[in-house]
């Protein structure tokens, strides 16, 4: 029997996963896009089972608005990659580090 | 379904909505010679919009949409303050865009959505909505910051920028699940019922730790900072501005939604949390703005730091706390729109006046300019007798009511280190002799000048008459 | 009739005008305003002295003791500006206006030639005036105001040649000694104000009896006895002011100043300040035996050891000026004895003996164009009689000649010594003997060098540039004349002549009254039990006869003593002196070296004072506080800075990472306190 | 009768800043003119303060109050006793005499200097008559503003150091003040001086207050051991600067000591008295010493005036010894008026010694002592003067220098005869330092050609002199008026001092 204990830990692990691929990848900020979508699908995963478990139609409801608004900004994401590969044709994350200090 | 009333509640916000959209098609079909016009169009449309705030506050707090929006005082104070701050961040941007042919219409409408980002966080009777707002306000920022598209910082800055926000709003959403989880309403106002006897408290703090990352990382407080040097340096100065000061304001209402109005009964564990991170931010943000050249890095580094003062006030978890952190997000905001004003009214085509170094010897050049600078210096110092004072004593003040000595007393000490750079500021701008490049009068833009010189002096009206100003925050909190 | 407070006002006040208008104006009205108006003032006062003394002594007028006006008045606390005059008083005003008016004539003939003509006697009022003060106080903050102000204008003249180098080293010199004695002096009086309550001389003597028994916790387990603490420090005031061993150093180098001053100041006057102070505090000294032998015992080695030094001095005014030394000591023997009548009685014939001395030996200086040097002088007599007779008088008062005015005051001193059985007198009696013999080598030696013996100059005739010969450049060299020497003008030799009369006379008139009719009356208290001078009076039967019973006494031996031997080395065998200079020449090292009181006092204090002042300006200023407090401070904290910089790497997974480890931060955070924060 | 007197003095120069700001650096004339004007007008309202204070009634008079802040019960409060009324017309005279002496000297923006005077005198003014303790805290910092220009725009080489160590050394101080302000009103509920003097505390918080006082107010005075911040400022500033700085700035650190820790913490300002007093005693002998073998005569003056101060603390610790375990009422206000005239005193002295120095520096453009020497020979008037300044410096009788530490010397005396032996020091070591300098600058021959170029002072000069030196004169000569007009306001004070808050 999946109780709601085996969604959180699932959710858990994909969020983990998701941020340690933010700050363990060194090569492409495309991974990093992909590595905040999974952190949101785990978010997703979390609200749905709460919502299932609890009775309680509204944590559903906001998984359609984090997924619409992860839409929008990955778009948004992705066209700054396209800048950023204009501008230093590369997206090497390793190679992003002309402001520090 | 949505009745009148819920219209007319809402009726700033959808005016705004409206307004952006129609600015988005005039854009479209207006002659490139004509875009002047849209500067003075988009003005009138966030003055208009501020009036409406104004005009239609309510004398007690109503709701909307079920609870999702609500319009009570404090949220009419951030939204009014919002709104001009962006009025000011228009006036000063024009001449520092034209300069550099980004006088586009995505800058105004961006902006304008971003404004209604904030209106639409800091009335946020909901979880969703609280989200909402939040990504309405970053997403436009986002894509403001990487405005000026031929510029390498700016992408860079951008992608950090996003990168960073997107871990961090998940992190506030894995936190709100959590809540959710625990509670089993989005609601704040029955989130603030449903802690006490939540089944899993354990949970609920965890998801408040969560939410708190997020709240931490919008105002750039440490050790969620790191975006804030890079992105007020990378990003367009205008664009600085803005981050500066509205969406500052946007970060308290959302803190205080979410900290107050929701999780109210766990003030005993997000107290202390929040105190750590107040003293690391002004630890970090004083000590490490010392050594920097860079103005716009400089000033990053003093927003840290202001933050640190900002939590201060929120530590103390009561009206009079709230009261004085926002009379300190609202002082803190006034005082940027002037060091960055000053910035873009020196800044000219080919010179961006980000070096403290191009400031030498302004006081020759254009003395008034220098003073006005050095107002805002002194007031970010929080050297009575201007208004930034004021707004450090009464956190320090929160603090110590809070019964926590040892934050005041490390506020103080911070204050002593921060105090060094932004003399420093004056320093090289009074006792220093100019050179060959540096700032001086930029071409006079009539407008810009005397707007800035206002702000200006409001720091020094304001600091012989706030009395006013922290008579509404505090009335806001239900206080006399 | 009583005396009137204006008349002591304008005493005190018409030098005071002479020397406003004398250094203000002194270019408008020219030198001879200048001097005018100062003799003018003096003159006034001066007449106006004698009228007072007069309505004391014979118009039976009381004592007079008012305030002038309040200085301050805190609580039961009040300092005033006010007269005290008594006979003890009205005598001291005497003697300073009389003295002072002299030296202002002589000083028109001895500055003729000198810049600083106005100024000099701007100055010379200015002291007059801050004399009087001093002496008519009738409290003791008027009297430490007069005390001081003395000081400053001995400052200002010791170094009214403020070019030569040894002239503003010397007027530093003697500054500070003083500020060393005034140290010491006001203290005193802050003892005064602790224990007595007032500082106004009347109460303050009137409640002096209270002092007996009274102790000051110095540590918690010594007590010192009050009135001792109290008149100890008085007196080291008086030690700097009049020149008392220890302090003593600054009076020779004080004859760096014109003549005239070392006559007035140097002297007649201030020096004696100490010896008047000390007079009029008797009820207080009375209190204490300890400070009293304290006091006698200073005096009497200064009154002999300083006066040996003399004997070695070549310079005519230095020796005068050790012979003072000398005699202040006598008179601060007297004191100690409680002969204070006797003190101040050879303070009044000192004044006008000693100041004839040195305005004779000015007028020598005159005449030899400032060489001072008796080495360069001898057989003046023919050329200067009148200063070689008046001069003679002088010598033969100061080494007690009976008849003369010295005699008299200095066989009482010997002899009250002799009286006394207090602890030390002994060693002062023997002192004051030795002293006698002292004395009179010095003098008589000093005699026959200048005036007598073959001529030790050369007169070389060449006219032309001896104008410029004016005092503050008068180095030439040594022994050449240009022209014979000559008697002084009338304005030079009037004044030695009017000093002479009273160098005579004035002891035997006024010995009886004052040492032993009690003529000062309250003025000056003594116990029954010290009364030497009251058990002296028994044995004494008029002035004549103490003459010549004078001539019997041991001291008189003495000074014909030396008086034959200084006659037989100095007149027939000048080569002899030098033979017993080389015999005994580890004392004459000791004396010419003044016993290396100013070596010491250079190295010790002077050196040691600006290398402690480096130590401490170098080491805790610059070093300690400055750097390593302060400027380490700030430097630690931009090092601080520059490291907390790094951590802004401006990798993004860097930036990320940062988060994560808030995030963990506050997760481990709840983990460990959380519960302790909500069982509260 | 006009009773917003106070507020006129504080606010008449202030505004007056702006007009002389608006002149403008092309007219640098006008900017003198009306600054001058400025400062004459104010030290004529200043004087009114004098008929309508009631010396005899004591206390606080001429009192004003305005609701500042409502809601956290913050008022606009000013009054003035006796010793604010001395102290605000020392700021007046010292106003007017900077400006004058300014006058051909500053010719590099003379507009902003002279604003920045202006606005000086208004604020330290306002310190002098606060009665709030968050307004008293405004002008307490504010001060720093103009005083930070000054020295930083026409100071000399070494400014920028000097400058930024005076701001944030105070600074650093007054915050922690302010903390401990911010404490008090969180037990009182206001800031009003007379309720906090009222308040209640036990012993702890007073120690804890009191420190974060005494910091404060130790670095302004300045005392040992961080006293290090004056010399470097005084040697940068331009002469004006330094003369407020000497005169007037420093009172206002012995002045917050008399408003805040005596009424507000006597217990613990009588249990670590000591302290202060051993701090003051250091000062005295210490910095003497120090001062001895300074070669640049503005360090020299500087450091004088620590020691000067030495006995303004002395003065008024000693209260604590004398009330609290002597019992002895009147000694101790013999002391506190002491330190009152030594302020005073103080005040015109070291103005005077500055503006000396900044007469020789105006003609020679060195400080260094070495560089002078036989200056009477070409300038006899000003030798004159100089030596009457020294005298006054090393406590002569007859001059105002003599007066404060001569009571202060008979308190302490009564208080502790070893306090007394120390502080007496001062007259070896004072006239040590003093005189020596006199010798090396005034006496001897000339061997610095260009010394025997200079002129002799200007009209200008004598009049900014003269007027410092009938002053000190006529303190030394008859002080009773200044005492009589501080002495119920003294008498108070002490009584103050008896009072156990615990």
């Amino acid at each position: 029997m999946i109780t709601l204990s085996h969604f959180i830990v699932l959710g858990a692990i994909l969020f983990c996963i998701a941020v340690a691929g933010l700050f363990i990848n060194r090569k492409n900020v495309i991974v990093l896009l992909m590595a905040i979508e999974l952190m949101l699908l785990a978010v997703n995963i979390n609200f749905v089972a709460f919502s299932r478990f609890g009775h309680d139609v509204a944590g559903q409801v906001f998984v359609f608005f984090i997924l619409t608004v992860a839409a929008a900004e990955s778009a948004i994401g992705l066209a700054i990659v396209v800048l950023l590969f204009r501008n230093r044709s590369t997206v090497n994350v390793a190679e992003i580090d002309s402001m520090k200090g | 379904m949505p009745t009148l009333n819920d219209i007319l509640v809402l009726l700033p916000e959808f005016y705004l909505v409206a307004a952006a959209c129609l600015l988005l098609l005039l854009d479209a079909f207006m002659k490139p010679e004509q875009r002047g016009t849209l500067h003075w169009i988009s003005i009138v449309v966030l003055l208009v919009a501020t009036y409406l705030v104004i005009a239609g506050q309510p004398d007690v707090t109503v709701t909307a949409f079920g609870d999702m929006f609500v319009r009570d005082q404090t949220s009419e104070i951030l939204k009014v303050f919002a709104l001009l701050c962006t009025v000011l961040v228009f006036v000063y941007a024009r001449p520092y865009l034209l300069d550099r042919k980004l006088f586009v219409g995505e800058f105004y409408t961006l902006m304008i959505f971003a404004t209604l980002g904030v209106m639409l966080l800091v009335s946020a009777g909901n979880l969703v909505m609280v989200y909402l707002g939040l990504e309405l306000l970053t997403l436009s920022s986002y894509a403001l910051v990487a405005l000026n598209r031929d510029s390498p910082l700016s992408s860079e800055a951008a992608i950090k920028y996003f990168v960073l926000g997107a871990l961090s709003s998940g992190m506030l959403l894995y936190g709100m699940s959590m809540v959710y989880g625990a509670t089993g309403t989005l609601d704040l106002a029955q989130l603030h019922a449903a802690v006490p006897q939540s089944a899993m408290p354990h949970l609920l703090v965890f998801g408040l730790i969560f939410m708190l990352v997020g709240i931490a990382f919008k105002l750039g407080a440490a050790p969620f900072h790191m975006w804030i040097p890079d992105v007020y340096q990378g990003a367009s100065t205008p664009v600085t501005t803005f981050i500066a000061s509205s969406s500052k304001l946007a970060a308290f209402g959302m803190a205080w939604r979410l900290l107050e109005t929701g999780l109210g009964d766990l003030s005993q564990h997000w107290q202390l949390m929040l105190a750590v991170i107040s003293v690391l931010s002004m630890a970090i943000g004083n000590l490490v703005a010392i050594v920097q050249s860079n103005l716009k890095r400089m000033l990053a580094y003093s927003t840290i730091s202001h933050m640190g003062y900002l939590l201060m006030g929120l530590v103390n978890a009561g009206p009079e706390g709230y009261a004085s952190a926002m009379f300190y997000a609202i002082c803190y905001a006034l005082m940027s729109t002037v060091a960055f004003g000053v910035i873009l009214g020196l800044a000219r085509a080919g010179f961006e006046c980000e070096e403290i170094a191009d400031l030498k010897g302004l006081n020759q050049r254009s003395p008034w300019f220098a003073a006005l600078m050095a107002l805002a210096m002194f007031s970010l110092a929080g050297v009575p007798p201007l208004f930034g004072f004021y707004a450090k004593y009464l956190v320090l003040q929160a603090a110590i009511d809070a019964h926590m000595l040892w934050l005041a007393l490390a506020g103080a000490v911070f204050a002593i280190v921060g105090l060094y750079y932004y003399l420093h500021v004056v320093k090289v701008m009074y006792f220093d002799k100019p050179v060959e490049g540096g700032a001086e009068q930029s071409a006079p833009d009539m407008s810009m000048r005397v707007v800035l010189s206002l702000n200006a002096l409001a720091l020094l009206v304001l600091g012989v008459y706030w009395g006013p100003l922290l008579g509404w925050c505090r009335h806001s909190f239900g206080l006399g | 009739m009583p005396l009137s407070t204006s008349i002591l006002l304008t005493i005190a006040l018409a030098p005071l005008v002479g020397c406003l208008l004398a250094g203000f104006l002194g270019k408008q009205i020219g030198r001879a305003g200048a001097h005018s108006v100062t003799i003018l003032g003096l003159l006034v006062s001066c007449a106006l002295s004698f009228y007072v003394l007069y309505q004391l002594v014979w118009g039976g007028a009381p004592n007079y003791d008012q305030n002038i006006y309040t200085w301050f008045e805190i609580g039961k606390f009040n300092a005033s500006v006010g007269f005290m005059v008594d006979r003890l008083t009205a005598m001291m005003m005497v003697v300073v206006t009389f003295v002072s008016l002299l030296v202002h004539v002589y000083t028109i003939g001895y500055m003729h030639d000198d810049p600083g003509y106005t100024r000099f006697f701007s100055y010379i009022s200015l002291f007059t005036f801050s004399m009087l003060m001093l002496v008519m106080a009738n409290n003791f903050m008027q009297l430490f105001f007069g005390w001081e102000a003395v000081g400053l204008v001995s400052y200002l003249l010791i170094g009214f040649w403020y070019k030569r180098p040894t002239a503003i080293f010397a007027n530093l010199k003697a500054f500070l000694v003083n500020r060393v004695g005034d140290f010491g002096f006001l203290l005193g009086i802050a003892a005064v104000l602790y224990f007595l309550g007032t500082l106004d001389y009347a109460s303050a003597f009137a409640a002096a009896p209270s002092l007996v028994g009274k102790t000051l916790a110095i540590t918690q387990a010594t007590q010192w006895d009050a009135a001792t603490v109290i008149c100890i420090l008085l007196f080291v005031g008086a030690m700097g002011k009049s020149a008392q061993v220890p302090l003593h150093v600054w009076l020779p180098d004080s004859m760096e100043g014109p003549t005239p001053i070392s006559a007035l100041i140097h002297a007649a006057t201030m020096v004696t300040a100490g010896i008047f102070m000390v007079a009029r505090m008797s009820p207080l000294f009375e209190l204490s035996q300890g400070a009293l032998s304290f006091v006698m015992v200073i005096g009497a080695t200064g009154a002999l050891f300083t006066g040996l030094i003399g004997i070695v001095q070549n310079d005519i005014k230095r020796v005068i000026a050790y012979s003072t030394l000398s005699q202040l000591g006598y008179m601060t023997v007297a004191l100690g004895v409680s002969a204070y009548a006797g003190a101040v009685f050879h303070l009044m014939t000192h004044a006008f003996f000693k100041a004839l001395l040195f305005l004779g030996a000015g007028s020598v200086i005159i005449a030899m164009h400032h060489e001072q040097d008796m080495r360069y002088m001898g057989g003046l007599r023919k050329y200067m009689p009148v200063t070689w007779i008046t001069m003679w008088i002088g010598s033969l008062a100061l080494v007690a000649i009976p008849f003369t005015s010295g005699f008299y005051s200095k066989d009482a001193i010997i002899e009250a010594v002799g009286e006394s059985h207090r602890w030390g007198a002994g060693y002062a009696y023997f002192c004051v003997l030795a002293g006698a013999f002292v004395t009179a080598t010095y003098t008589f030696r000093q005699m026959y060098l200048t005036f007598h013996g073959k001529e030790r100059f050369t007169v070389v005739h060449n006219h032309g540039h001896h104008a410029e010969h004016i005092d503050d450049h008068g180095h030439h060299e040594q022994g050449i004349m240009h022209e014979t020497p000559k008697e002084s003008p009338w304005v030079v030799t009037l004044p030695l002549v009017l000093l002479a009369i009273p160098s005579l006379l004035v002891g035997f008139f006024t010995v009886q009254p004052m040492l032993f009719d009690g003529w000062f009356g309250p003025a000056i208290h003594v116990d029954e039990a010290n009364n030497v001078l009251g058990e002296m009076a028994h044995g004494f039967q008029g002035a004549a006869a103490m003459a010549l019973h004078g001539f019997w006494s041991l001291p008189f031996g003495l000074v014909v003593l030396a008086f034959a031997i200084t006659t037989w080395i100095y007149l027939f065998n000048p080569t002899v002196a030098d033979k017993i200079k080389n015999a005994l020449n580890p004392l004459y090292q000791a004396l010419n070296h003044k016993y290396w009181f100013d070596a010491v006092y250079y190295v010790l204090f002077a050196r040691g004072s600006v290398a402690l002042g480096r130590l401490f300006w170098r080491g805790s200023e610059a070093a300690v506080i400055d750097g390593v407090m302060v400027d380490g401070t700030t430097a630690m904290t931009r090092r601080v800075a520059a490291g907390m910089r790094r951590l802004q790497t401006g990798y993004l997974y860097q930036y990320a990472f940062a988060m994560i480890l808030g995030l963990i931060l506050l997760l481990g955070g709840y983990w460990l306190f959380g519960p302790a924060l909500a069982a509260q | 009768m006009f009773n917003h007197l106070l507020s006129l003095l504080i606010w008449l120069p202030i505004a007056g800043a702006v007009p002389v700001l608006m002149a403008g650096s092309a007219r640098p004339n006008l900017a003198r003119w009306l600054a001058l004007l400025f400062m004459v007008l104010t030290f004529v309202a200043s004087l009114f303060l004098l008929p309508q204070y009631d010396a005899a009634r004591g206390g606080m008079q001429l009192a004003e109050s305005h609701l500042w802040i409502a809601s956290l019960n913050v008022h606009y409060g000013l009054a003035a006793d006796g010793i604010s009324i001395a102290l605000i017309l020392l700021t007046t005279i010292v106003g007017i005499l900077v400006v004058v002496g300014a006058w051909e000297v500053i010719q590099n923006k003379t507009h902003q200097y002279m604003a920045a005077m202006l606005a000086l005198e208004g604020l330290m003014i306002g310190v002098f008559c606060a009665t709030d303790a968050l307004l008293f805290y405004v002008f307490f910092e504010a001060m720093l503003i103009p005083m930070f220009i000054l020295i930083g725009v026409w100071g000399g080489p070494r400014r920028v150091y000097a400058t930024l160590k005076f701001f944030i050394y105070t600074f650093l101080g007054s915050i922690f003040m302010l903390i401990a302000l911010l404490y008090l009103y969180h037990k009182a509920g206001t800031f009003d001086l007379r309720t906090l003097a009222a308040l209640p505390l036990t012993f702890t918080e007073q120690a804890w207050v009191f420190f974060a006082f005494l910091l404060a107010f130790a670095i302004k005075v300045p005392m040992v051991p961080v006293h290090t911040w004056l010399p470097d400022a005084h040697v940068e500033a331009p002469t004006g600067g330094s003369v407020v700085l000497a005169a007037v700035m420093l009172k206002v650190g012995t002045y917050g000591m008399l408003r805040f820790i005596l009424p507000i913490v006597p217990d613990a300002g009588t249990h670590f008295t000591w302290l202060v007093v051993v701090l003051s005693l250091i000062a005295i002998v210490y910095i003497g010493y120090v001062a001895l073998v300074q070669e640049d005569m503005k360090k020299l003056v500087a450091y004088s005036s620590i020691a000067h101060m030495g006995f303004v603390t002395l003065g008024i610790f000693i209260a604590f010894l004398l009330t609290r375990q002597l019992g002895n009422v009147d000694a101790a206000r013999l002391g506190m008026q002491g330190a009152m005239v030594q302020m005073i005193s103080h005040g015109f002295v070291s103005g005077a010694m500055f503006t000396c120095i900044g007469v020789m520096y105006d003609r020679l453009h060195t400080r260094l002592i070495k560089d002078y020497g036989g200056l009477i020979n070409v300038m006899p008037w000003f030798g004159f003067f100089y030596v009457l300044f020294a005298m006054a410096n090393c406590g002569l009788p007859g001059t105002s220098g003599f007066v404060g530490e001569f009571m202060v010397i008979l308190a302490s005396f009564s208080a502790n005869p070893w306090i007394a032996l120390f502080a007496a020091f001062t007259l070896i070591i004072g006239a040590g330092y003093t005189l020596w300098l006199v010798k090396r600058v005034l006496w001897g021959e000339i061997h610095n050609p260009h010394v025997a170029e200079m002129k002799d002072i200007s009209g200008r000069e004598t009049f900014v002199l003269g007027a410092f030196a009938a002053l000190v004169l006529a303190l030394g000569i008859w002080p009773e008026p200044l005492v009589h007009l501080m002495d119920s306001s003294v008498t108070q004070l002490v009584q103050q001092l008896a009072i156990h808050k615990i």
